[in-house]
């Protein structure tokens, strides 16, 4: 997929809690970059003294028939703050498409299941919708610390069935998405997922023990996010990968994950 | 359009313009957002004799207007470089010159050794800096006799050009430089990274696996703009400047500082195609200047 | 309410939170905008034995994330200081030290000596790593002879805390430390500001009247923390810790690094209260992390 | 005079012509220190990437009715243009009063000329009206290179006669102000300049060949703006002294300028 580094201006920022923000941008040239579910973007961070490098950040979504661009971004820094702090207007510039997406599964028949926690929720909304395009069933699992923490539940709506976990309690079923009841009424052939480790290796965990298909998506520290710099790699079967060229998305077969 | 071009040794650049090794990878990484064929000149990841896994992840932390990093040399070692990259690169229109390290002078003469045959690749950097290996890298370039010994090695075997790439971790990099040109290196190129560390204080544990690291970007310019005065001052061949490079007038300083030619390594990622826009101020630079040539302005500081 | 008291030798400091010298004045410029009484010490201006102009205009350049100055010890004299400029300020309620710069170990010794009856400066520093002047300064710092020779010097004379204040422009700062440590100080400090230099591309003139000059602030800190690591591993004696400290974070990673106080410089001139900040945030992480003191994180990376 | 570090509110944010902006700042106290004119401020930059240090502005005027720091800032660079484009309702740091400011005449028959080119004109504002309020009888002379790099030309003329001369003669004399006509016509006792130093060069050569006493305020470079660091010194009959303590404004007399 070839890669851009474009201007895109700022048509939209929704603060979603107090922590995330929502951006969709459009590309000042109209022209929106074929992209693929779970990859990521690079995106210049103006206006924070601190940072230096650009920031890795998921596709939300790609509206093609609106021309935009989504972030789902959390305030876990500086220079996620100042994204958050973006004024409609303002152009800033995003490397994109980076990296490998999740792979939707060969055989309709299955049902998929996505799954992630907090902001990691992010690539999972478009992948929602590439596979119900695609015609596939599709199930998500969000978990949060507590009902602010769960984003976009209505967009979610839209590609499939929703369940809910959260550790508090406030929405859906409390603790951690890997004890939600749906996983023992129900069979997923496929799951992906993203969010903090500590989930993923416990959904992968489950994956394993339960011999289904599995993807997660890793947030490995990046500086350069073209498979240049060798800043980002994970050890895996075949040596140290990058994740942002080689992932982020891997199934979980090829990590080297103790589960 | 003035003349941008500039020789190194033997080796003739179109534009004082290349990119810094291990920050540009084999050059592909970057073919969909830069024209390749306009870079004066692309040095590609370190390689060594053998293959090597590099060092554990975290590798990589960013600091104030710079990061550090610990990649620790990962690559396939010479003969895949020449099996399965040189292949792929050879075609692109600029010259690729390979940064070579090793764990002792005969190593890095084996890896050169096998390079010379390659008709693509008209020079090597002899990277006697790396602060990110235990064995090789930084260990020769910290003296005078290090360095000599490895470039007297290379220069018994490989008579296209040789780069000598300088570590900035020393008391006088000017003498170093000067065993080097003693020992037959037809230019230097300097600053490697500074040895750095940074310490999250929450964990209380080091960024990177390896404790230590290197720190590049352009908190770093003005120690390297100073050392390459220094250097150019010293010693009669080319000095390629390099060392947090972030726009053409950074370039522009190091030029006037003495540099014959200018690396951009960090500001890759900041930008990934900052290289083309550092080729244009360079030219708009010298016309807006009333000058010919990059010659005119190379060790130009008033 | 942590216990965030420190000891360098003799020396006695309510907190580890010390403001460098040659940026905080003699403290009453800061008078009007921080509590000075805080502190955990004052190092005041280096002094000299007799009266310095300093370096010619421009003395300053802002770089990434820092600054270059070429300041060159410019004071009024030791005999200044003590009829002067003591009398001022030896009433605040903190360590006042003096930081001293010569151009021979006699120097050095000379002006220790006048000091040392001096009830309210309970300690010098002895810079043997200023960059902005041609003879003394940092010719000292970058050998361990000259180092030895200046430390040895000022012990006869003075039986106060003695602190020497290293030069980061070295291959291997611990073995310089050590030669402080062998001839008798009680503490290190480091590091010194960074040779650097910059040049204005447009006018093509070296932005400092001296071409070249220290560079100071947020840049140098991760190579200033590898610096205190490495001397807190090779020493007996307290490391005093500086470079690039902004805020309370940056104090306690050189803490963890193995300092037993710091010193904070540039960032003065950016935030003029920083230090009270600093000092409440080192009390807050302590608690935050459940410890009683500073000492539990002096050394303490993991 | 005490100095404080103060937070402020952008109450106003003006642009005069394009490079310029006319920002009024109320402290988040509410409480204005006292200030001299010719006394300036350092202002903590937000929002530039590549600004480390605070940036010296001139008092351009306070206004204690309203409570408010006027600040004329000309969009010299990053951090320049930083403060140009700071929103009304953000906050910012700044750390004032600093340095001495213009003397007034001690006989209030003497007649006073402010003089003054481009963003310099900055400080005289305050000083005039300082002089209105204490009865000189005041008159201001501005040079610009063109009529759009006049600024705040109405509230000067609420403190005095206002002269004025351009570069390419689009308002006023054609000309530098060492040639406008007033200087011939009129005899004044003191003159008190800030403006690019080749301007004020002109002027102070003017003042002394004729006997006129002559302060000029000087932008030496600087890093703390409180007399501790020894960089922004100038050369002067006392020896190297530090402009952001012992000035910014100077009598010509103390210079050791080649005029
Ligand atoms: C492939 C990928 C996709 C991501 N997608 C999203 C997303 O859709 N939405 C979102 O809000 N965040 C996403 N992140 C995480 C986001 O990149 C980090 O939160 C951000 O870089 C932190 O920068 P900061 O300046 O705000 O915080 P900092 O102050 O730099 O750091 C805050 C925390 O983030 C970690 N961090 C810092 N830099 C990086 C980096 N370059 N990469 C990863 N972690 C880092 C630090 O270790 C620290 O724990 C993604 C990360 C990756 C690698
Ligand atoms: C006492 C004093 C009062 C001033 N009053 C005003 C004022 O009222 N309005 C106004 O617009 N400007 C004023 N200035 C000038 C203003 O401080 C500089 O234009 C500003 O610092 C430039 O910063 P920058 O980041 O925008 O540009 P930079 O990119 O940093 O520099 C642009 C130009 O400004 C010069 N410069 C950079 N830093 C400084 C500095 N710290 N001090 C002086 N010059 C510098 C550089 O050499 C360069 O030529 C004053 C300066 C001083 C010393
Ligand atoms: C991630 C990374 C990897 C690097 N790998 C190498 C390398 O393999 N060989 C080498 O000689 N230098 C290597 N360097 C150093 C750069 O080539 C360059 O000397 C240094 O980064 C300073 O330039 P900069 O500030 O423009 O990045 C690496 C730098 C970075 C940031
Ligand atoms: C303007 C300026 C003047 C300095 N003068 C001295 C000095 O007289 N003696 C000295 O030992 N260090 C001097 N230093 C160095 C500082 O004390 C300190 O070592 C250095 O700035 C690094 O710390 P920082 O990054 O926190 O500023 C000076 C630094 C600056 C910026
Ligand atoms: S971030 Fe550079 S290789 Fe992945
Ligand atoms: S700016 Fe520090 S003394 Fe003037």
């Amino acid at each position: 997929m070839k890669k851009f580094a474009k201007d895109f201006i700022v048509k939209d920022n929704v603060t979603l809690s107090s922590a995330y923000a929502l951006l969709r941008l459009a590309p000042v040239d109209g022209i929106l970059p074929e992209m693929q579910a779970g990859q990521f973007v690079q995106v210049e961070v103006k206006g924070s003294k601190t940072t230096y490098l650009r920031r890795p950040i998921s596709v939300n979504f790609a509206d093609y028939d609106d021309g935009l661009l989504w972030l789902l971004v959390r305030n876990a820094g500086d220079g996620t703050h100042a994204m958050i702090e973006m004024q409609v207007g303002e152009v800033v510039n995003i490397v994109l498409p980076l990296g490998h997406g999740f792979t939707s599964p060969s055989d309709k028949s299955e049902s998929v299941l996505l799954t992630g926690g907090g902001v990691g929720v992010a690539p999972l909304l478009f992948f929602g919708k590439t596979l119900k395009d695609a015609d596939f069933n599709v199930s998500f699992l969000l978990g949060a610390k507590s009902e602010k923490d769960l984003l976009e539940l209505d967009e979610f709506r839209k590609y499939g069935e929703v369940f809910i976990t959260t550790e508090d309690g406030s929405l859906g079923e409390r603790g951690f998405v890997t004890m939600h009841s749906v996983l023992k009424q129900r069979h997923f052939s496929k799951i992906a997922c993203c969010g903090p480790t500590p989930m993923m290796k416990a959904v992968a965990k489950y994956a394993k023990a339960n011999d289904i298909d599995c993807e997660v998506s890793l947030e490995n520290v990046m500086a350069c996010g073209l498979g240049a710099c060798l800043c980002c790699v994970e050890d895996t079967v075949d040596g140290n990968l990058c994740v942002c060229k080689e992932g982020p998305v891997f199934n979980i077969k090829r990590l080297k994950w103790q589960i | 359009m003035a003349d941008l071009r500039v020789n190194i040794g033997a080796l003739k650049l179109k534009n004082p313009v290349m990119t810094a090794s291990g920050t540009f990878g084999y050059g592909e990484e970057f073919a969909d957002l830069v024209n390749l064929d306009r870079l004066g000149g692309i040095l590609v990841k370190g390689t060594t004799l053998n293959a090597r896994e590099g060092n554990p992840y975290p590798r990589m932390v960013e600091t104030p207007s710079g990061m550090l990093n610990a990649v620790g040399l990962q690559n396939h070692g010479v003969d895949y470089f020449i099996s399965e990259i040189y292949p792929r690169i050879k075609d692109i229109d600029t010259n690729i010159i390979v940064n070579v390290s090793g764990a002792s002078p005969d190593d890095y003469a084996e890896v050169c050794r096998r390079l010379l045959p390659l008709e693509h690749i008209p020079a090597v950097e002899i990277n006697i800096s790396c602060p990110n290996v235990k064995q090789g890298g930084m260990a020769f370039g910290v003296t005078c006799e290090g360095a000599a010994s490895v470039v007297k090695a290379v220069r018994k075997v490989y008579d296209k050009t040789m780069i000598v790439k300088l570590s900035p971790n020393v008391t006088d990099i000017a003498a170093i430089a000067r065993a080097a040109e003693d020992e037959g290196a037809d230019a230097v190129s300097l600053t490697n990274t500074f040895l750095g560390m940074a310490i999250n204080t929450e964990t209380r544990r080091p960024y990177l696996s390896t404790i230590t690291g290197g720190l590049s970007g352009a908190c770093i310019r003005p120690i390297a703009v100073r050392m390459v005065w220094q250097v150019a001052n010293a010693v009669k061949i080319p000095v390629i400047g390099l060392g947090g490079i972030m726009n053409g007038r950074d370039a522009v300083e190091f030029l006037l500082a003495g540099a014959t030619a200018v690396q951009v390594g960090t500001a890759n990622f900041i930008d990934p195609s900052v290289t083309e826009k550092i080729i244009d101020y360079i030219d708009d630079y010298l016309n807006r200047h009333n000058l010919n040539s990059v010659a005119d302005i190379v060790g130009g500081m008033l």
